[in-house]
């Protein structure tokens, strides 16, 4: 049990810190920082700068440390790329716009892919000249993923697609998609899926910018018109696109880890904004017992799950298979963040109401509560979560299920998915 | 004892519900979210005034309906329910109740006949730079003529008269109310970024405008607190019919929403959840009545009574509009989409008054236990 | 809306409250008072002057108020007999054992019961000359009541019983008990009972205190060995037990309104005993803005629950069926009490850990918070209640039943409930 | 980084689990609650003292075994998880501990080893009519003589020695530290009825008894304030065990029991309260780790860690341990069955060392923001 960095982890540490203050600017404190709802300016120019970066890393040695040399990473445990991720957060570099690809389509070429798929692929993705996007949700399959109705159709060496797909981050500036289709209708649910890498400038693929409750347009919806996708774009069997996916959705979870608040916003900046402001009694807001309370609370399950991170690094690194840790931060985090953005509202007394350049800390606040439903929801909402721990780790039984022994096309839908 | 609406009342809540469910729809909510130059719903509002829901509470001599209370707060749950983006609360809950409370005869017969029938519309300005708190109030008035800077005001944009808390010397006795005309070119009216983009708050800067003394001097602190109860009461209304229509939408959802090949409403995390929000909404209906009671007949438990009324219908538009969204999934938390409009209102009307923080606080004062210094 | 007495009711008060200057002692001021938690020292001598209270009261024309005057009520309006429970709160008297009879088996036998049934038993339940009990739960049925399995097998004019009951309150200084038995193993779950008023001085009745969690024992298991009912005491028809239970439970869940703190403890006892503690900064917990927070939520949700027992109460007096007003007020209620009485505790400092007479107000705090469960669970748990609102009021669609269609001897039963 | 126990120290887990599901089983503690001349578990110390568990962190020139703090966070997560009936907190983490912190060698010498070996069983003594805050200490001491009452004092009833915090002079810096021999003629010590019945109380009657001081004159406060930071770390330790047996035994139910023809547990409304059962142990599991870390280190850290531990395990021990019995139903709140003692124990390990409402506030104190007077 140590915090501590071991001589090898110091010693990378160094290294880490070195390259990066010859390559990149430190940052400057206090910005806003919270990544996670940050709307960038300039869009374009943003994803040339990551891209930028992504190569100069990849260059030095330090994109995909986790990944094998032979795929473009450095072969390096857990723990070390964690400490890069630490080093690094102290330096002005572009958001990290390449964690479906690296994060999630990567380790599901490595486990499915065919040896031509991982040559074509992997080290394109992990030096960042191509970006990748993720066509898994629909608007009838979101917590019930296997529900997906979007059509594969072979047609001699080819697949030809039909459907919506929805949720996609970053599906206008992608060069390739993971994409689920259902490829047979007539066995049941899980069993007639069919897995796809889908080259986004393909003809008949229409994008569309989703407008969020925050204001900002992070995801679209995907249109699928008779794309054609050539077999060999196929990772996994026909028919065996369910198992394929658990594969990326396991890796989703644990992408989502780590928590905590972002580098650009850290415990001091919290604490030294509730001691600005006033409680309703005219003194400072850090002198009201009330709020010491609140925000207690709120710092110690802030604190858990950045160290409950710690823990599945831990685990990773001795070898270990991941646990159910991505279930918990993200079911916590999510309910946390809606707590810890009303409670910022709060103490900001009227200007609770405001938002954008108007309201306190240009409203991290409002960001917070308002983007937390995101968080709720998107990638497996709490409920999915919490069937994940209840079943898998803690063993209980699944629910009655009507929906798994008979062909997909007999499921019931009701009014609303039919459409 | 008798708990509950009279049957007239409950004919006025069916002509409120008919008329709001027509013309503030959704799609017309979203209409003025999407428009950043509306600030409100004139003609809805207009529509309103002609029904003399306006004034429901003014008495008859001074151009107001001579209903009560309690067809005003039935009215607020109803305006609460549609979302409807109109300066009620601004205008009547506040500004014209601060009329009634302590205005003169002179200052009732030429206010109210025209705030009653909509024609004038009221805002009011305590907060500076979003202090709710006495001792934030640093704007002041010397010989009646203001200077200093008032933010947020909510509704202030459409407002033509402001009610403007105001410091005339130092100390709690120190605060008193002007009445003060927007359109004086000592005024200046910034509008602001705001999250309830149905609910305009603005920056009002006063450099010497002239103001109208309402109530005596010295007293303004202690008649923002009778207007806040009074307000708060009728606010909470408002609060209990958001947080109804939005369990009403999750509920709607639930049942035509299949996942895994049944209903989402058949699954106990989601069922479960919809019943908690029913029990929510239905303990603040209740303290919401009590407050209504205790409104209509200036009862000496009013100031409880708002307190509890406040806190109660908060906690439920709180919860009801966060798990509305939840409920709702991916499509809950896109703009398109309602629930977010419900979100938005819960977090405006919480702030409005000051948060529950000050409300529970105040319930403990109320009850016989101020907080010493 | 109108929280001041009707003349009418004015009147009606002011008659109550002269019979019982008369008749009965005035309340001294700040008892323990929350009924439900007390434990009775001398259980006879209670029982015996529960009786004598009940019986004057019925001679007086003040009992079973809403009761028609031909079963030996009054048949006035629900809001007189609150008017009445208020009155009668300020006065010493003893506690009400004939909940279960008047509340339950009274308003079951007036629906289901035949003339005779009626003659015989609501006249001497009305005036508390004899108890009654509810013999309904069984180890393998709570939530899952239809689930009983206690066997009442035909033999001639009798029926023969065998089984267990559990959760009975007032057992053994009951004179009666409302029973629901299974008549039928062949036919699915809900179809095979059968309902019976037992007297409970039948031979093969064996009664044994539990021990709760309190240290109290205020229930009992009930054993049948052979016991014979005559089947003039069978309610409605035979296999239509279930429909006869539902009106008890209904009515259940009406007798469990009003909440709220009992008469002996009120909100004036609550705010002064939180002002004679002392926060960990040495100075008055009430001046501790955290406390103050605390203590005004509970509050609000107290009156919350008060105020909604008397609109369920003016719903009544207009007419109107029970709408869901018991199940919110039972699950509410639940809940609070668990928090208050954590509350209580936690104001008490390192008291907190106490029992008995040695800890504060002789153990309130720690009484609510371990009596809390039973409310919880007993007559409906929390869970059975969210059921009842989100299907029967939301109109929500239903589990998945695997248990309905079944016979009930091939309902699966699991290791636990089959012993 | 390494946020894990070592496999030397997951040896040293298994074997307390081994040892202490055979001897402290849940008959056992069902045993020793029934019994009012029980104050606890006399044979199961006698063979956690034989095997060296008792002075884990105590070096072995005072007797100890000399391994350290996270040997006996692990230990103290399995007595938490047994519901062990041992005076551990009160001997070794508080008295124990107070004279490793600031003992004179001739006291480490002749107090540890029989500390050590568990023959001599230690108990703090602080609050008085349950305060815990300084200003409620108002017991005496006179020229090394001590005049007053102690209550509630957990384990006096067992102990030999006590700790006393006794006020010297007025005023925060007044307050002085005394070991008391319980045995002796002007000590008087009577048993309180207590909830955790496997948990004694005591009030203790000071009368003139005599009392050797520990650490400096005066510093007793921050002392106090020491041990409990290093107290708090391995408390939050056992009420994470208690609070995963709780969950475990929930789960086990829910598995076996059948309602509406299919497994309690297969229903949302069950299963999911197991997920934020488990969810809140493990954020809690690591709060407790990195108190864990920062106690063997004794780190600068250790004052925030420990509020961070307690905090996390409190809240997840009191939740596990209320809804253990919910999901038992009917059987969970019968004194025969197992779940009630876990609600109990989480009650008294959360006022032992004062409640979370302390421990929040002081974690904002730690954080450099000490609330003024």
């Amino acid at each position: 049990m140590d915090f501590e960095d071991s001589p090898e982890e110091a010693a990378f540490r160094a290294e880490a810190r070195s390259w990066l203050e010859k390559n990149a600017k430190p940052r400057e404190k206090s910005g806003r920082g919270l990544g996670l709802f940050e709307e960038p300016g300039d869009e374009a120019k943003m994803v040339q700068e990551a891209k930028a970066w992504q190569a100069r890393k990849a260059d030095g040695g330090w994109a995909c440390l986790t990944w094998p040399t032979a795929y473009g990473g450095r072969g390096v445990s857990p723990v070390q790329s964690v400490i890069w991720g630490q080093e690094e957060g102290k330096f002005e570099v572009p958001p990290n716009i390449f964690a479906i690809g690296i994060g999630m389509a990567g380790p599901t070429i490595m486990s499915h892919g065919t040896e031509e798929q991982k040559q074509k692929y992997l080290k394109p993705m992990a030096r960042g000249d191509e970006i990748w996007c993720q066509l898994f949700s629909e608007p009838g399959a979101g917590s019930d993923l296997a529900a997906l109705r979007t059509k594969a159709q072979r047609d001699g060496n080819d697949w030809i697609i039909n459907g919506q797909k929805v949720w996609t981050s970053g599906a206008h500036y992608s060069r390739y998609g993971i994409l689920v289709t259902r490829s047979d209708f007539t066995v049941p649910k899980h069993k007639g899926l069919t897995y796809f890498i889908v080259d986004m400038k393909s003809p008949g693929i229409e994008i569309r910018p989703i407008k969020q409750m925050t204001g900002g347009a992070n995801f679209n919806e995907v249109f699928f018109t008779d794309v054609r996708i050539p077999d060999a774009n196929r990772l996994g069997e026909v028919g065996q696109g369910w198992q394929v996916a658990i594969t990326t959705l396991m890796n989703e979870r644990m992408t989502i880890g780590g928590g905590g608040m972002g580098a650009g916003f850290g415990l001091a900046d919290l604490l030294s904004y509730v001691s600005s402001c006033t409680a309703y009694d005219g003194r400072s807001a850090i002198e009201d017992s009330h709020v010491r309370q609140r925000l207690a609370d709120l710092i110690c399950r802030l604190r858990g799950l950045e160290l409950t991170g710690n823990r599945l690094v831990t685990a990773l690194s001795q070898g270990k298979m991941p646990g159910p840790e991505g279930s918990i931060i993200k079911l916590a985090m999510g309910i946390l963040l809606q707590e810890l953005g009303a409670f910022g509202m709060d103490i900001s007394c009227a200007n609770g109401s405001l938002y954008g350049e108007d309201a306190p800390l240009k409203a991290l606040w409002q960001s917070i509560y308002l983007g937390s439903p995101a968080i709720r929801i998107a990638g497996g909402a709490d409920e999915v979560q919490r069937n994940i721990i209840g079943e898998r780790v803690l063993g209980l039984p699944t629910e009655i299920r009507v929906d798994k022994a008979v062909p997909y096309s007999e499921v019931p839908t009701g009014p609303r998915a039919a459409a | 004892m008798n708990f509950a609406f009279s049957d007239d009342q409950e004919m006025v809540r069916d002509a409120a519900r008919r008329l709001l469910s027509e013309r503030s729809t959704m799609e017309r909510v979203h209409q003025i979210m999407d428009d950043p130059t509306a600030y409100h719903d004139q003609p809805l509002w207009e529509q309103m005034a002609e029904n003399g829901w306006i004034g429901l509470a003014v008495p008859e001599e001074y151009g107001g309906s001579g209903l009560g209370y309690l067809e005003a707060c039935v009215v607020a749950e109803e305006v609460g329910r549609a979302l409807a983006c109109v300066p009620l609360a601004s205008s009547s809950y506040l500004v014209t109740e601060a009329l009634l409370l302590m205005g003169s005869e002179e200052q009732k017969k030429r206010y109210l006949p025209e705030l009653a029938s909509g024609q004038m519309i009221g805002a009011l300005a305590v907060a500076e730079g979003g202090r709710l708190d006495p001792q934030g109030i640093r704007l002041k008035s010397q010989k009646d003529k203001l200077t200093g800077t008032k933010d947020p005001v909510t509704d202030a944009l459409c407002a033509d008269v402001m009610l403007v808390a105001a410091r005339t010397s130092e100390g709690s006795d120190g605060i008193s109310l002007f009445l003060v005309k927007k359109a004086d070119e000592h005024v200046k009216c910034q509008a602001l970024q705001v999250m309830d983009q149905t609910k305009p708050l603005a920056k009002v800067a006063f450099d010497g405008a002239p103001g109208e003394l309402l109530g005596p001097a010295g007293a303004g602190w202690a008649l923002i607190q009778q207007l806040f109860d009074r307000a708060a009461v009728l606010l909470a209304f408002e609060q209990l019919g958001g947080g109804d229509h939005a369990l009403q939408m999750a509920v709607a959802y639930a049942k035509e929403r299949y996942v895994f090949g049944r209903p989402l409403g058949s699954f106990q995390a989601i069922k479960h959840r919809l019943a908690d929000m029913f029990t929510k909404l239905e303990l603040a209906r209740s303290n919401c009545y009590y407050g209504a009671w205790a409104l209509s007949k200036n009862a000496p438990e009013l100031g409880v009574a708002a307190c509890l009324a406040r806190v109660a219908a908060g906690d439920a538009f709180e919860f009801a509009s966060q798990e509305n969204v939840q409920i709702h999934g991916g499509i809950g938390f896109t703009w398109q989409a309602d629930p977010h409009m419900f979100v938005k209102r819960a977090r405006h009307l919480e702030y409005q008054l000051g948060d529950r923080r000050l409300w529970r606080d105040r319930l403990i004062t109320k009850l016989g236990y101020p907080k010493a210094g």
